[in-house]
């Protein structure tokens, strides 16, 4: 089980868990405090080409990509298990985590194509 | 029946508390195959009730302290009758026991300097009772029991003895040469019957508080050990001499530690006297147990108890402040808060003596070996048989056992029994195989208690049976009384033995295990009744209206109970430990 | 009168589980549930199984689920559990049911085992006791006075989900019972052991556990110390 | 484990604290988060296409029951948030009492609802 884990390491996840969580709160912080006040076109579009910010908006898509994997991996491996299901169990774990990684994937590859303006 | 399965061991302890799992530790560290039947989960076993502490010279508080000033102590409190050569045993090896659980990690509270905390317990002295009150009692906070079960079950895990757990040990089986060659024990999860073969056979199945109907025993106390050496014919020893607790909770039974007036508090009338102060002038309320729990119900019958029927007193314990209370007596202040409804930082704790331990037990010398006496009155050794804890009596606490040496006879006796075994298999244990027949016979009660289909309720006939033991052999006793007593019993016999099953299925099946106990506590009552009412004397426990002083010359002796006659016996008293003077007999006074 | 509600299931009779009612004279008294068990057993119906040993809330055996709630029988007063007169009694959840209330806790003990709940220590021990400060020994309180109920652990879900992979709350207490104590000298290995992605890090501070502990120790807070020292450990 | 043993293990039957039902809904709103994430994605993409489709996404978002639904959508991830923040200050040693544990779930629900106002405000 633990070889689908994000880094295989109990500690590691959770290090990376928490340290991602920070990263996306601030992430968050940051692009509210554009958006609430009320924006138009020029204000936003100049705000996230920044490339500082293009920077941040890529470490928080890392940030979540991992931060989803290593949340979706506990929760499959909470409850779609051979224990909970049976001997499908597994086989429909490997499944559904090989389906949310390559959403990831796509997210993260359609995430630098929108923050890089490509 | 001969087509039981058969599990072979070197050493099967029958019994999970304290006493089995330091005599399985022992055998299982030396590499011997070692196996543990225990009706409950180890850690469940009562020894996890004790609370106050475990008494033993190691001189932490007292840098002076001798065992020899224990021993007299020790001694003194069992009125006499307590063999002088095991005291002098526990006493002298206690503290080397004692180091050893602390190595296996106990959990004791420390002293400022680092040691084993020791508190004040009753009938403590410092120089063979010329020095005033000791501090001798090795306590982890007021949970003891409980630090020092874990610690013993932790380190079998650590050592892989093997387990039975919840499985019930029914009869002894004998082979055609006499010897003790196992038990017949039934797996209580899947009803499944085997016979547990071994070479030696330890019975650590504790007490038997369960008989009185006011305890503060557990509901597993049930004496089974007992019972099985009874049905197999074995004598006890002592049997008469019951302990009751001064402090067990009123219309609870749950004990209050006697740490508790260790550290300070004191019993009060409802007239808020210290009545401890006319009773014992000295020791007051850390006089003899037996000697505060007839103080208490003096106090009682002459009108002076408390509440609306005035039928127990108070523990007074709010003076001693909230933050003693919570450091060292933690486990109480909850109990009394849940059982009484009383908080101890604000309000006394109502109390009133409580059937607590049995001082008596399955005969024994210092290595564990079960004791019976021949025709002719002389000891001998029961092959294959042992016994530690509180189901024997070696004995350490004669006619009135002391506050903290139960914990430190188990540990002591337990690995005693374990290191005799461990020697004695080394040099080699031959025994006959048992008969088809033999096991047969160890079946029969089984078969019996399985096919009665009519009859009585067990849990009517347990509740009758306890209303006789705590009215008849209390506190008090009295031979008119006690001899209606025994013909309640004589009645009661074969009713409990007819009891009815209703429930004939094998998976854990709790209803079957209560009647094979309820059969063991019979035999321990009806042991109890028949020597209580045959010494005629009045010493530690046993206290007589109608013979109120010890008698010296008549019964300065151990009491035999021999069950194929049901006749009371006598056995000598070992005046001769082996390194000091012995202690002459005295008026105990405290 | 009071309605109780049992939880039956005997595997020789039953297909499947079901619940029974009964109904018990209390006498009006604010018994303890255990008492009431008792009573059912005594006086209704000698088959229902369940455990019971100390009746005073330091053996551990009647871990039992009480209204919804994991408690000890033992120690619960009627007066704190029953509504609306009705006492709904089921075994602790998570675990397989041998019979009635009585659950296997095989798993529940494997899982302390695995933490090697014994103090390890390759010094020669001194003549005496090993000495310890009381400010050392204080931080064994609240470890140490665990009775292995499992009322924590099978409150816990992580525990329902992986209950042979996750050692959960009861474990976890031992374990950091043994990682705190100054005697010890087994911290290395012990951590080592604990570093995989479910052995400890299946807690996501719940609180199941703290809320029904009968000895009101705190397991989560317990895991929350072991996952500092993986931290720095790891460093 | 004997095969065919039952398991109790009936949700409906339990009684859980206010900390349970705070992790459940962490829990659960992470997993919805994942979708939502697929909608911010492409709302960051139209915005910053072109003026043209910034405003287009201004007017596809102005209908009351798309405003409803943002205010859902914006909550749910508001409470992943505030519950993750929970977990990092009960990570830090705080609140790890239960009593700790049941104000700091009290205050993840009180501040979730007020922040389901305050969007609600800001987006009318």
């Amino acid at each position: 089980m633990n070889v689908t884990s994000f880094s295989r390491s109990g500690v590691s996840d959770w290090i990376l868990q928490r340290a991602s969580s920070v990263i996306m709160l601030a992430y968050s912080l940051a692009v509210a405090s554009v958006v609430i006040p009320g924006t138009n076109y020029e204000v936003w579009s100049a705000f996230m080409t920044q490339v500082w910010m293009r920077s941040f908006s890529t470490l928080a898509l890392i940030a979540m990509i991992a931060h989803a994997w290593i949340g979706l991996w506990g929760v499959l491996t909470d409850y779609v298990t051979v224990r909970m299901l049976g001997s499908l169990g597994d086989r429909l774990r490997f499944c559904l985590l090989f389906f949310m990684v390559a959403l990831l994937i796509l997210y993260l590859v359609w995430g630098i194509f929108i923050i890089w303006g490509l | 029946m001969s087509d039981l399965r058969t599990m072979s061991f070197d050493g099967v302890i029958v019994g999970g508390g304290g006493a089995g799992m330091r005599a399985a530790l022992q055998l299982s560290k030396s590499g011997y195959n070692t196996a543990v039947i225990s009706k409950v989960f180890p850690t469940r076993s009562h020894t996890v009730s004790a609370q106050g502490g475990i008494t033993c010279a190691i001189a932490s508080d007292d840098p002076d302290d001798d065992w020899r000033w224990h021993m007299y102590d020790t001694v003194k409190g069992s009125d006499y009758i307590g063999d002088q050569d095991a005291i002098e045993y526990m006493c002298s090896v206690g503290p080397e026991a004692i180091f050893e659980l602390e190595h296996m990690g106990l959990p004791f509270s420390r002293t400022e300097s680092g040691r084993i905390y020791q508190r004040p317990f009753g009938g403590q002295s410092k120089n063979f009772g010329e020095g005033g009150q000791a501090a001798r009692t090795c306590a982890a906070a007021d949970r003891t029991g409980h630090a020092l079960l874990h610690t013993l079950y932790q380190n079998n895990i650590k050592n892989e003895t093997v387990f039975f757990n919840e499985w019930f040990a029914v009869d002894l089986v004998r082979n055609q040469s006499g010897a003790i060659v196992g038990v017949i024990a039934i797996c209580i999860e899947t009803g499944e019957v085997v016979f547990v073969k071994a070479k030696a056979t330890v019975f650590a199945t504790g007490g038997a508080g369960r008989i009185y109907a006011s305890t503060t025993n557990a509901h597993i106390n049930t004496g089974d050990g007992i019972g099985m050496a009874l049905r197999a014919g074995f004598p006890v020893q002592d049997i008469e001499m019951w302990q009751f607790h001064p402090t067990g909770i009123h219309g609870a039974g749950t004990l209050v530690t006697e740490g508790c007036r260790g550290e300070g508090g004191y019993l009060i009338n409802k007239d808020g006297e210290r009545f401890m102060e006319r009773y014992a002038p000295n020791a007051k309320d850390l006089a003899g147990r037996d000697v505060v729990a007839r103080s208490m119900v003096m106090e009682i019958i002459e009108g002076r108890g408390c509440g609306p029927d005035e039928d127990h007193v108070f523990l007074k314990l709010d003076h001693l402040g909230e933050q003693v209370l919570q450091t060292r007596l933690p486990g109480i202040c909850e109990l009394s808060k849940t059982f009484a409804h009383a908080d101890p930082v604000k309000e006394p704790i109502p109390v009133v003596p409580t059937c607590h331990y049995m001082m008596g037990g399955i005969p024994t010398n210092v290595h564990g070996q079960v004791i019976t006496t021949d025709t002719s009155g002389n000891d001998s050794i029961v092959p294959g048989l042992y016994a530690c804890g509180e189901a024997a009596c070696v004995s350490v606490h004669g006619a009135n056992r002391l506050g903290g040496n139960s914990l430190l006879d188990l540990v002591v006796f337990g690995r005693a029994s374990g290191l005799f075994i461990e020697s004695a298999l080394r040099d080699g244990i031959e025994v006959a195989e048992p008969t088809s027949s033999d096991i047969e016979d160890a079946c029969n009660r089984l078969n019996k208690v399985n096919e009665c289909s009519e009859g009585e309720k067990s849990s009517d006939l347990r509740k009758e049976l306890q209303n006789i033991m705590q009215n008849h052999f209390g506190v008090f006793r009295n031979g008119q009384y006690m001899r209606e007593g025994i013909e309640k019993l004589v009645d009661l016999r074969p009713r409990i033995y007819g009891a009815r099953l209703d429930d004939n299925s094998q998976q854990f099946n709790t209803a079957r295990i209560e009647n094979l106990e309820l059969q063991n506590l019979f035999e321990v009552a009806e042991a109890t009744a028949v020597v209580a009412e045959g010494r005629e004397e009045s010493r530690g426990a046993h206290a007589r209206e109608d013979f109120q002083d010890r008698d010296d010359e008549n019964w300065l002796c151990h009491s035999m109970y021999y069950p194929t006659d049901r006749k009371v016996g006598k056995r000598g008293v070992n005046f001769t430990p082996q390194t000091v003077d012995t202690f002459q007999p005295k008026i105990r006074t405290y | 009168m009071l309605q109780v509600s049992l939880y039956r299931y005997s595997p020789e009779s039953d297909e499947a589980p079901r619940m029974q009612d009964f109904r018990v004279d209390t006498a009006g008294k604010d018994l303890m549930v255990l008492d009431v068990l008792e009573l059912v057993k005594s006086q209704l119906d000698s088959s229902v199984a369940y455990r019971r040993s100390c009746r005073e809330g330091v053996c551990g055996s009647d871990g039992l689920n009480m209204n919804g709630k994991n408690g000890l029988a033992c120690i619960t007063p009627l007066s704190e559990v029953v509504r609306k007169g009705k006492l709904v009694i089921r075994p602790l959840p998570g675990l397989p049911v041998i019979r009635d209330l009585v659950v296997d806790m095989t798993l529940f003990y494997a899982q302390y085992e695995k933490v090697e709940p014994y103090l390890q220590n390759d010094e020669t021990p001194p003549e005496i006791e090993r000495l310890q400060t009381p400010e050392d020994r204080e931080k064994l309180d609240g470890l140490y006075e665990c009775i292995l109920c499992a009322c924590c652990s099978t409150s816990c879900p992580s525990f329902w989900w992986n209950p042979d992979r996750f050692i959960g709350p009861a474990g976890l207490l031992q374990s950091y019972r043994f990682l705190a104590d100054s005697r010890d000298t087994a911290t290395e290995e012990r951590l080592s052991k604990l570093e995989d992605p479910f052995s400890v890090f299946r807690c996501h501070g719940i609180q199941n556990c703290a809320s029904v502990c009968p000895k009101g120790l705190n397991p989560t807070k317990a895991i929350g110390h072991i996952k500092s020292m993986l931290l720095s450990n790891s460093n | 484990m004997k095969d065919g043993r039952p398991v109790n293990l009936d949700i409906s039957t339990m009684k859980l604290p206010i900390t349970a039902w705070a992790s459940i809904s962490h829990r659960v709103s992470g997993i919805l988060t994942i979708p939502i994430v697929a909608l911010f994605l492409w709302a960051l993409q139209v915005s910053l296409e072109s003026r043209d489709s910034f405003q287009i996404l201004q007017d596809t978002l102005s209908p009351p029951l798309t405003k409803a639904f943002i205010l859902l959508v914006l909550t749910v991830y508001v409470y992943h948030l505030l519950a993750g923040l929970k977990h990092l200050i009960m990570d830090l040693g705080y609140g790890e009492t239960f009593e700790g544990g049941v104000i700091g779930a009290k205050l993840l629900f009180a501040s979730t609802g007020l922040a389901f106002i305050l969007i609600g405000w800001w987006l009318w």
